[in-house]
């Protein structure tokens, strides 16, 4: 398999390393905005352990860490391997992001 | 028709033209009380307990192919109940216990080879982590053994001893471990719960579940609509799309684990060898080919076949032990489709929807789990209760912080 | 009072044998360790990657890479090594240069000093690209890697920082490699096993 | 018709060279070998052995066409039914022909005799037969076959049970498999090596050949891999007329152009085996298999991982057996393989050779036996007549040509004596023949087309499958696409090959493609001959017609069933010449179609390949790459015994003349840190430069403790989570600057860390200014222990440092001067609970810093001390590690719950708050020591409560660390016990049944040393 970092171009897979699923969201909270403990707690467990898992298109996280160390954002064909795009995390490079970018 | 060596003389007079179908090729049904979703080991298994165990006896098996065209058909075969954390120790010894007994059971030779499997050990660290595990097998009242580099070099003496970067100084060995005929595991439950009036039906894919005001009452098929007052799931790597079809969403992710066979040659390995350490596991078939894997390929995957970085790792980690099967050929390498949970241990249990129930979540680990997982699964599906020794592999265990991680990985399954 | 003296050593110090190895007849590849060397990784700040960039010019005389590649100014060699960030290369560098490149960037990038983090080599030769292939998975065609490219990539699993220079005089490619030091022992045996059957020629 | 090169006149008999013919040195056993012709060099004689019997071939030969030179017909047994078997092609799909190559370490069973090359004391065996190959006892078990029927074993030694292991299985392993493996390490070496081209071509015969030539012609970087020794394909076999020239003469021609052109790579004993995701092409590279011992620095074999845009797949075609009783003996050859014997090797397979064809390719092989001058026995033709361009040569010639079947071949270890020809109207008639030759048609070699799971499609007119949706950037083309008339290969694989250029921009002019004649091809199908008998299907493993059949009956009636239940196309050549057949017959036992029954899942590698080959450099030491502490050097030269942690070599302790055994080095050791001083190299632990304006906040979120609110000039040591409440790592982190904090982790988590790090960095909070580095190779750091630490420090130190308490605080963090004008950074924290500071200088000076040390230390008696005095002290201190840190324990399972800030989110901090995470009854770390001091303790033994028998409900917790404390002087250790903070003083019993240990222990707080932590602040 080969991605094609943005950055460096197409690289080996044994460059890269996987997170998964790009699709669930860190719940944004502060501590004392009174937000219901329960459905915190509930939104983060979706967070971190429910999956679509879905048989197609899938946007997951790869980390170029045996090249340039960017947090990749793919999208792949779970059915045929296929690199539908490839782009790099908002907070790679120095450019200035809003909070919550992904 | 009952199989036995005069059997099989007998019909050699007739030059064989007396046997029948092992199991019966039926049309649907419009209703059955229990339909199973998945021929694989764990339906089949799971529809032979129903039928046996609990007399439930009108059940259907659906299998979108060939019954163990997924996971069953495809796995290396090892059995052992070498686990560590409550829930899983007490359930794998159920499957083991099972496996002994499964050839008179199912009146059919599956093969099951308890020619031992030795998990070798490199480090302190690592032969105190296999003693905290054989200390809670034995306490379980489990076999297993603690073996120093002397006890491994009688008993493996091919082991690559000087290898300066994995020092094999001893390993965790559990003898009743060892291996099975993984197909003939699969045609065996399927004629023994075809003897007991289970239909079995092949290329029989489900597509959508009927409901009424909420409760399941049957299947949409590629071969028609069926009707049941139970449906359970065992569709193993497939898990997350046929449970979408109920809107559900689960802890699990489909990863590919290939695995490999090698030209057959003459007795080499006496049982099973694992080198956690390296990626590496091996064992010899009885047809002579040398029968390897290691680690998933570690990405989210449908495709049933994998790439080379995995075969590479995995046959590094083979020649840093084994360098003698530098020259031995890899003839075949496969990849199947795993359902791996998110803390790596199963899930038998009810689902937020009525009258549909889930075994999923096997990860790597499932083809040893198939008896037990058989057992436990019919129980909860006639009783609406889990059985005791799966009375852990619950669904709510994620939001209830009760996972049962034996590798520590966490929520990251393509670490466990 | 006991007086104490500092020496510096090679992470190569054992494995490097100077002389030549493998088949014989010209060797096909040549390896030299570059030592005592600076090194910094350049982390612009975020929304200072075009500040980071003018100071670089500054301190250097070069524009610093955007994209993978190596900039040579007179005394120091800027290689890309990620998004907004460049190592800066100086094969005798020393205390001064150090400060300067501390006080330019102050404020505008992040500085992580590595001068000692990485073990640099110098790599060349006929058959180089040969040897090459067999530890770096990325495509050395002069289409594909001419001199000034670089890349942030692995061997044998480690990352490592790879750049071409200009050819030598006789139009042989000269490439350079920086590994982390403490890897270093053990990337030195594959890129030397590698260059064997080529006859290789140690500095 | 085709011009062979050096074809001789018709008629001739046998003209083999006779003994008189040959020169004594060569040939004199080549009894069948023709006098002329051929590609090998009759001036490089080479002598072989096989099962000891010395002989001779040339250089070109193959072993199998040397076998055939030499009159061999037996050359191996079957798998199951020992049958004797000859040689069956000339190719990689052989079934039958395997043997045992080379000797001792270098021994390799399962050999292919028809793709080994032969080479000056090449030394083979038969295999899988016992004592020898014509006496063979194992053979009884084709008596037994009316018993050994498909999945016989399923259906019996089922009783008693426990006889499988004992009895029923090493029978069957023993028989089973066929040669036998080294068993010894083996001596040679491998490769891995990466190419990258726009064109990869498969295969030269005329397709592949045309298809380099036009994509090199356009400009394209091309990379033509040809298994074979030589480029030609079936033209080395069949000749043929091209651009006006000789087959032969155009494919040098060709070959010579492809030299010429810098941008094409030729790359010969190249086997394309697989191709996976993104155009990677697996590839072996035969390197030194044609040779007795790969020379010296040359590998054995080389695995290639090509990088193509695009592929274009020449695979060829391969010839079908057809299925009738007798159809395994030896003597029984392909047709294809009859022709290249003559053609190629110059061998004469038979001197009365029979013909058995469907199909108008098969009659080819008239002329070339004609040629050498052989005699045709008949040729049996189910269609009755030749073909018409035949026709006038069969007038001439007077061949018989029957319409019938072969329906039984009688012969036995010696080959082929007579066939059985059973006509159309059923009469039978026998003839006499030595060899039989038979065309069932032509399969597409379709196998690397289906690598992706795309199924092959089926062709009726010339009775095969041809490929389906092939991998990404594939063209199939030629005979392997099933166009199978030369002219037409020619140019589908120039179009292919200007294609596959286009598509990667390269547009130059291509020429045109060459020309050829197009042959007709016509053929009816035939599966198997209707009559009595065993008749193979899969040769190697003996599924015959009747098993398929059978597994019919029993309803394994998919071809995956059929696969599994007869192992059909299991053998090493995965039914290259037996899966159609079987499921034909699949087919037409269940009335259904050829294309509705399907074939089974093709699986790379398309050829076998050594498992040595993708291991590579890769083995023994250099499995993984391992690292090295600054100051490995000094510890070498010291004696160290170093231990792998991870991919690190540590000191694990400094043996001392006189020490008996590893526990009197460490206690030593241990005894000098704490009464005097003693430093140990920490560098392996992770470290990372955090900077930035927003480092603080960060490390508020990534910790469950405060950092923005750290002093410059300070460390603290901090916690992390996993998203999911369990602890990942720990370790003390420093602030230098308001903008640079200095994290270090544990050197396990070293690199997992960073990457979660950068994880939430650039995806959880990018609108953070921060920025990470990681610095572990960087620094040489050193932990010095002891109450004379300061002593030692200001010896090192330039005098006016202030290390006292005040100048120097416990937690404190500065950059100092040494002396002899060199800085260093240095941390007041401790890990062994005595006074002590880390001090790090950079990596280079890591030796230095050690020699220094000792230097500093000697009037206070200094001693190196490594990771196992550095873990008892650690544990003698209660500090947590590796095995507390397991990845399934909480904050407060360590102790550590207090830490955990209420005013701030941090990572894991919500899920860590579940229900069972924080349930009271959970097992938390004490310490624990034995009831009878002089108890040795051990790890991983469970804590039962007293009185109680141990089961799963009484199973309340295991030991972890465990060490002997030289300062306590019994063994001691930390564990994990169901509330355990709440039963400090309760005696527990230890059961650890593995070791057969049983005994009593208390259950303590965790800090034995010092727990008010005096001595690190003193
Ligand atoms: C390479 C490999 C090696 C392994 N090695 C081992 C090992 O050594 N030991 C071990 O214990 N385990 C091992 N496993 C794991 C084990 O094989 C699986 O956990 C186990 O087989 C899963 O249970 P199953 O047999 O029911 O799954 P499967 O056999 O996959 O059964 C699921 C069935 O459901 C069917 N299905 C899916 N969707 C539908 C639908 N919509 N309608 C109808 N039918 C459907 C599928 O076709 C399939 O037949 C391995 C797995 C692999 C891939
Ligand atoms: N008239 C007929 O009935 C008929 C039928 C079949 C073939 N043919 C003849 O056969 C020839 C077909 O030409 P072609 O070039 O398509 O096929 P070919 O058989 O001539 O050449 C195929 C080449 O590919 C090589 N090869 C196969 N698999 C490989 C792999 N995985 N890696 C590397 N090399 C591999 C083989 O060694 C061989 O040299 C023509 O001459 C055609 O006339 C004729
Ligand atoms: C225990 C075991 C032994 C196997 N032995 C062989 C073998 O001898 N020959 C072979 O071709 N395949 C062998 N296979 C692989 C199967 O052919 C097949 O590839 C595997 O079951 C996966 O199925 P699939 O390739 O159809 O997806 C074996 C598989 C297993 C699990
Ligand atoms: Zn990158």
């Amino acid at each position: 398999m080969r991605i094609a970092c943005p950055f460096c171009g197409e690289r080996e897979l044994g460059e890269f390393s996987y997170l998964g699923d790009a699709a669930p969201r860190r719940p944004h909270y502060a501590v004392d905005d009174g937000s219901d403990p329960v459905k915190l707690a509930e939104a983060f467990h979706d967070y971190v352990y429910l999956r679509d898992n879905v048989a197609g298109t899938m946007r997951e996280y790869w980390y170029h860490g045996g090249g340039c160390r960017s947090w990749l954002i793919a999208e792949r064909d779970t059915r045929t391997h296929e690199f539908k795009s490839v782009q790099v995390a908002p907070g790679a490079g120095a450019s200035v992001t809003s909070p919550a970018g992904e | 028709m009952k199989y036995s060596i005069f059997s099989l003389a007998r019909a050699a007079l007739t030059g064989h033209r007396g046997w029948t179908r092992a199991w019966r090729d039926p049309a649907p049904k419009s209703r059955y009380d229990v339909i199973i979703i998945g021929g694989g080991g764990h339906g089949l298994a799971t529809a032979y307990f129903l039928a046996r165990e609990y007399g439930i006896r009108n059940v259907a098996v659906l299998e979108k192919g060939w019954i163990g065209s997924g996971n069953a058909g495809r796995n290396t075969t090892i059995i052992r109940s070498n686990y560590m954390l409550p829930g899983n120790v007490g359930f794998y010894e159920l499957s083991m216990k099972l496996w002994e007994r499964m050839e008179q059971d199912l009146n059919y030779n599956t093969m099951v080879s308890q020619r031992g499997i030795i998990n070798l050990y490199h480090s302190d660290a690592q032969r105190d982590a296999f003693a905290r595990r054989g200390n809670s097998m034995r306490i379980n009242g489990i076999d297993a053994e603690l073996l120093d580099a002397a006890q491994i070099r009688k008993e493996l003496p091919f082991l690559n001893y000087a290898n300066p970067r994995f020092p094999i100084m001893g390993g965790l060995a559990q003898r009743r471990g060892g291996t099975a005929r993984h197909d003939a595991v699969v045609w065996g439950y399927a004629r023994a719960a075809n003897d007991l009036g289970v239909d079995i039906i092949q290329n029989c894919e489900v597509t959508g579940f009927q409901r009424t005001d909420g409760r399941i009452t049957g299947v949409e098929t590629t071969r028609g609509p069926i009707g049941a007052g139970k449906v359970g799931m065992a569709v193993a790597g497939n898990t997350s799309r046929v449970a979408a079809m109920a809107g559900l969403r689960l802890p699990v992710e489909s990863h590919v684990l290939q695995a490999f066979v090698t030209e057959a040659i003459k007795p080499l390995l006496p049982g099973v060898v694992t080198f956690g350490a390296g990626h590496f596991y091996i064992s010899q078939s009885d047809k002579g080919g040398l029968v390897f894997g290691g680690d998933l390929d570690g990405y989210n995957s449908y495709a049933q076949r994998g790439n080379m970085p995995a075969m590479e790792d995995v046959c590094e980690g083979g020649m840093a032990i084994m360098p003698m099967i530098g020259r031995v050929r890899l003839l075949r390498q496969w990849g199947g489709i795993m359902d791996m949970s998110m803390d790596g241990t199963p899930i038998i249990d009810k689902t937020p929807v009525d009258g549909l129930y889930l075994n999923a979540g096997w990860c790597y680990g499932g083809f040893k789990a198939t008896p037990a997982s058989g057992l436990t699964y019919a129980h909860l599906i006639a009783r609406d209760e889990p059985h005791h020794e799966a009375s852990r592999f619950r669904l709510d265990r994620f939001l209830r912080g009760a996972t049962i991680d034996e590798k520590g990985q966490g929520a990251q399954p393509n670490l466990h | 009072m006991v007086e104490f003296s500092w020496n510096t050593q090679s992470p190569l110090q054992k494995a490097l044998v100077p002389g030549l190895h493998g088949v014989g007849g010209t060797p096909g590849v040549e390896l030299a360790e570059i030592r005592d060397i600076v090194l910094v990784q350049v982390m612009a700040r975020r929304g200072k990657a075009a500040e980071t960039a003018k100071i670089a010019k500054k301190l250097f005389g070069v524009e610093p890479p955007f994209a993978p590649g190596a900039v040579f100014g007179k005394e120091v060699t800027l290689i890309w090594s990620g998004p907004d960030q460049f190592l800066a290369f100086a094969p005798q560098g020393d205390e001064r240069l150090m400060q300067q490149i501390a006080d330019g960037f102050s404020g505008t990038a992040s500085l992580s000093d590595q001068s000692d983090g990485r073990c640099v080599l110098r790599i060349s030769g006929v058959s180089a690209v040969q040897a090459m292939a067999k530890f770096l998975s990325i495509d050395f065609d002069d289409r594909a890697f001419p001199a000034g490219a670089a890349a942030a990539t692995s061997l044998d699993h480690r990352a490592a920082n790879l750049w071409r220079t200009a050819d030598d005089p006789n139009g042989v490619p000269v490439y350079h490699i920086a590994i982390f030091t403490s890897f270093a022992d053990s990337l030195y045996g594959v890129i030397a096993d590698s260059s064997l059957e080529y006859g290789l020629k140690v500095a | 018709m085709s011009g062979y090169i050096e074809s001789q006149p018709l008629g001739r008999t046998a003209a083999t060279e006779d003994a008189a013919a040959n020169t004594p040195a060569a040939g004199a056993t080549q009894s069948h070998r023709l006098r002329a012709g051929g590609l090998i060099d009759r001036q490089k004689p080479l002598g072989f052995t096989f099962d000891g019997k010395a002989m001779t071939g040339y250089a070109g030969d193959t072993l199998a066409s040397a076998l055939v030179a030499n009159g061999v017909k037996l050359v191996a047994r079957s798998f199951k039914y020992h049958r004797p078997r000859g040689i069956m092609t000339a190719g990689p799909e052989e079934p039958s022909a395997l043997v045992e190559m080379r000797g001792g370490a270098r021994r390799e069973p399962n050999t292919r005799a028809t793709t080994q090359e032969l080479y000056d004391g090449l030394c083979a065996n038969s295999q899988n037969r016992w004592p020898s190959l014509r006496r063979d006892f194992m053979a009884v078990n084709s008596l037994l076959s009316p018993i050994f029927v498909a999945g016989f074993y399923y259906k019996t030694f089922m009783w008693p049970a426990k006889f499988w292991e004992a009895i029923y299985e090493p029978m069957i392993r023993r028989a089973a498999g066929l040669g036998k493996s080294a068993g010894e390490a083996d001596p040679d070496h491998y490769d891995k090596v990466w190419a990258h081209c726009d064109v990869l071509v498969a295969g030269a015969g005329p397709t592949g050949l045309s298809a380099a030539l036009a994509a090199g012609r356009a400009g394209a970087r091309v990379i033509l891999v040809e298994e074979d020794t030589q480029l030609g394909g079936r033209l080395l076999s069949d000749g043929g007329e091209i651009d006006g020239m000789q087959a032969a003469e155009w494919v040098q021609r060709t070959e010579a152009e492809l030299n010429a052109l810098p941008n094409v790579r030729i790359m010969k004993r190249t086997c394309l085996f697989g191709v996976y995701d993104g155009g990677v092409h697996g590839a072996l590279e035969r390197v030194a298999d044609h040779v007795p011992v790969p020379g010296p620095h040359q590998v054995r074999q080389r695995l290639w991982r090509i990088v193509a845009r695009r592929s274009v797949v020449g695979a060829g075609s391969i010839e079908r057996p057809v299925v009738f009783p007798g159809n395994d003996r030896p003597g029984v050859m392909m047709a294809s393989a009859v022709r290249t014997y003559i053609n190629r090797f110059a061998a004469l397979p038979g001197r009365n050779v029979a013909l058995f064809t469907n199909n108008d390719d098969g009659w080819r092989t008239v002329e070339a036996i004609h040629r050498a001058g052989g005699q045709l026995a008949a040729v049996v033709d189910p269609r009755g007549q030749a073909p018409v361009e035949y026709q006038s040569l069969v007038k001439a010639s007077g061949l018989r040509v029957l319409s019938g079947f072969v329906s039984d071949v009688r012969g036995g270890i010696d080959g082929v004596r007579s066939v059985t020809v059973t006509g159309k109207d059923g009469r039978r008639q026998e003839l006499a023949a030595d060899c039989l030759a038979v065309s069932g048609g032509w399969n597409p070699n379709v196998g690397l087309s289906c690598f992706h799971r795309g199924r092959p499609e089926w062709r009726e007119d010339i009775a095969a499958f041809v490929p389906g949706d092939c991998p990404p950037g594939m063209r199939m083309a030629g005979a392997a696409e099933g166009t199978f008339a030369l002219g037409e290969c020619l140019r589908a694989g120039h179009a292919a090959g200007l294609a596959a250029a286009s598509d990667c921009g390269f547009t130059e002019d291509g020429g045109s493609a060459a020309e050829a004649g197009d042959e007709a091809y016509a053929i009816s199908p035939l599966w198997q001959v209707p009559a009595k008998g065993k008749a193979f299907v899969d040769f190697q493993h003996d599924v015959t017609a009747s098993d398929v059949t059978l597994a019919q009956r029993e309803g394994y009636e998919s071809v995956e069933h059929l696969k599994r239940y007869t192992t059909l196309g299991m053998a090493t050549d995965q039914g290259k010449t037996s899966n159609i057949n079987g499921l034909a017959i699949m087919a037409a036992v269940s009335g259904r179609s050829i294309p509705q029954t399907g074939t089974t899942i093709y699986r790379s590698p398309y050829s076998p390949v050594a498992i040595g080959a993708f291991a590579g450099h890769n083995r023994d030491e250099n499995f993984h790459a391992w690292r090295l502490a600054p100051s490995h050097q000094w510890a070498a030269a010291r004696g160290a015994v170093f231990v792998d942690a991870g991919l690190w070599k540590r000191a694990q302790w400094f043996p001392q003349p006189g020490e008996s055994d590893w526990l009197q080095s460490v206690s030593r050791e241990v005894n000098a840190v704490r009464n005097g001083v003693g430093f140990c190299d920490v560098s392996t632990l992770g470290k990372v430069d955090v900077r930035g304006g927003d480092a603080g906040v960060f490390l508020d979120r990534v910790y469950i403790n405060a950092f923005s609110s750290l002093a410059v000039g300070r460390a603290r040591y901090g916690l992390m989570l996993r998203e999911d409440g369990i602890v990942m790592d720990d370790g003390t982190t420093s602030r230098l600057a308001e903008d640079h904090y200095f994290m270090t982790t544990t050197t396990a988590k070293a690199g997992p860390v960073m990457q979660h790090l950068e994880f939430c960095r650039q995806v959880l909070w990018p609108e953070l200014d921060v920025q990470l580095s990681s610095a572990t190779d960087q620094w040489a750091q050193f932990s010095i222990a002891g109450p004379n630490t300061r002593a030692l420090l200001q010896a090192l130190c330039d005098p006016d440092e202030d290390l006292s308490n005040e100048g120097f605080p416990f937690m404190g963090v500065r950059e100092v001067k040494l002396r002899g004008g060199m800085k260093a950074r240095l941390f007041r924290i401790s890990f062994s609970g005595e006074m002590a500071f880390e001090i790090s200088v950079p990596a280079r000076f890591g030796n230095a810093m050690a020699e220094n040390l000792m230097i500093a230390g000697k009037p206070f008696g200094v001693t190196p001390y490594g990771t196992e005095a550095l873990g008892v002290m650690r544990i003698e201190k209660g500090h947590v590690a590796g095995p507390e840190l397991n990845g399934i324990s909480t904050a407060d399972d360590l102790g550590l719950g207090k830490m955990m800030s209420k005013k701030k989110d941090f990572i894991g901090r919500i899920m860590a708050g579940r229900e069972a995470l924080t349930a009271p009854d959970r097992q938390v770390v004490v310490g624990i020591k034995p009831v009878d001091r002089n108890r040795r303790l051990r790890s991983g033994a469970r804590i039962v409560p007293k009185g109680e028998r141990p089961g799963p409900e009484t199973d309340q917790g295991y030991t972890t660390s465990i060490c002997f404390s030289p300062t306590l002087n019994h063994w001691l250790g930390l564990a994990f016990v169901q509330r355990g903070r709440e039963r400090f003083g309760e005696i527990v019993r230890i059961h650890d049944p593995l070791r057969g240990e049983e005994y009593d222990a208390e259950i303590c707080n965790p800090v034995f040393y010092d727990p008010e932590g005096v001595r690190q602040r003193g």
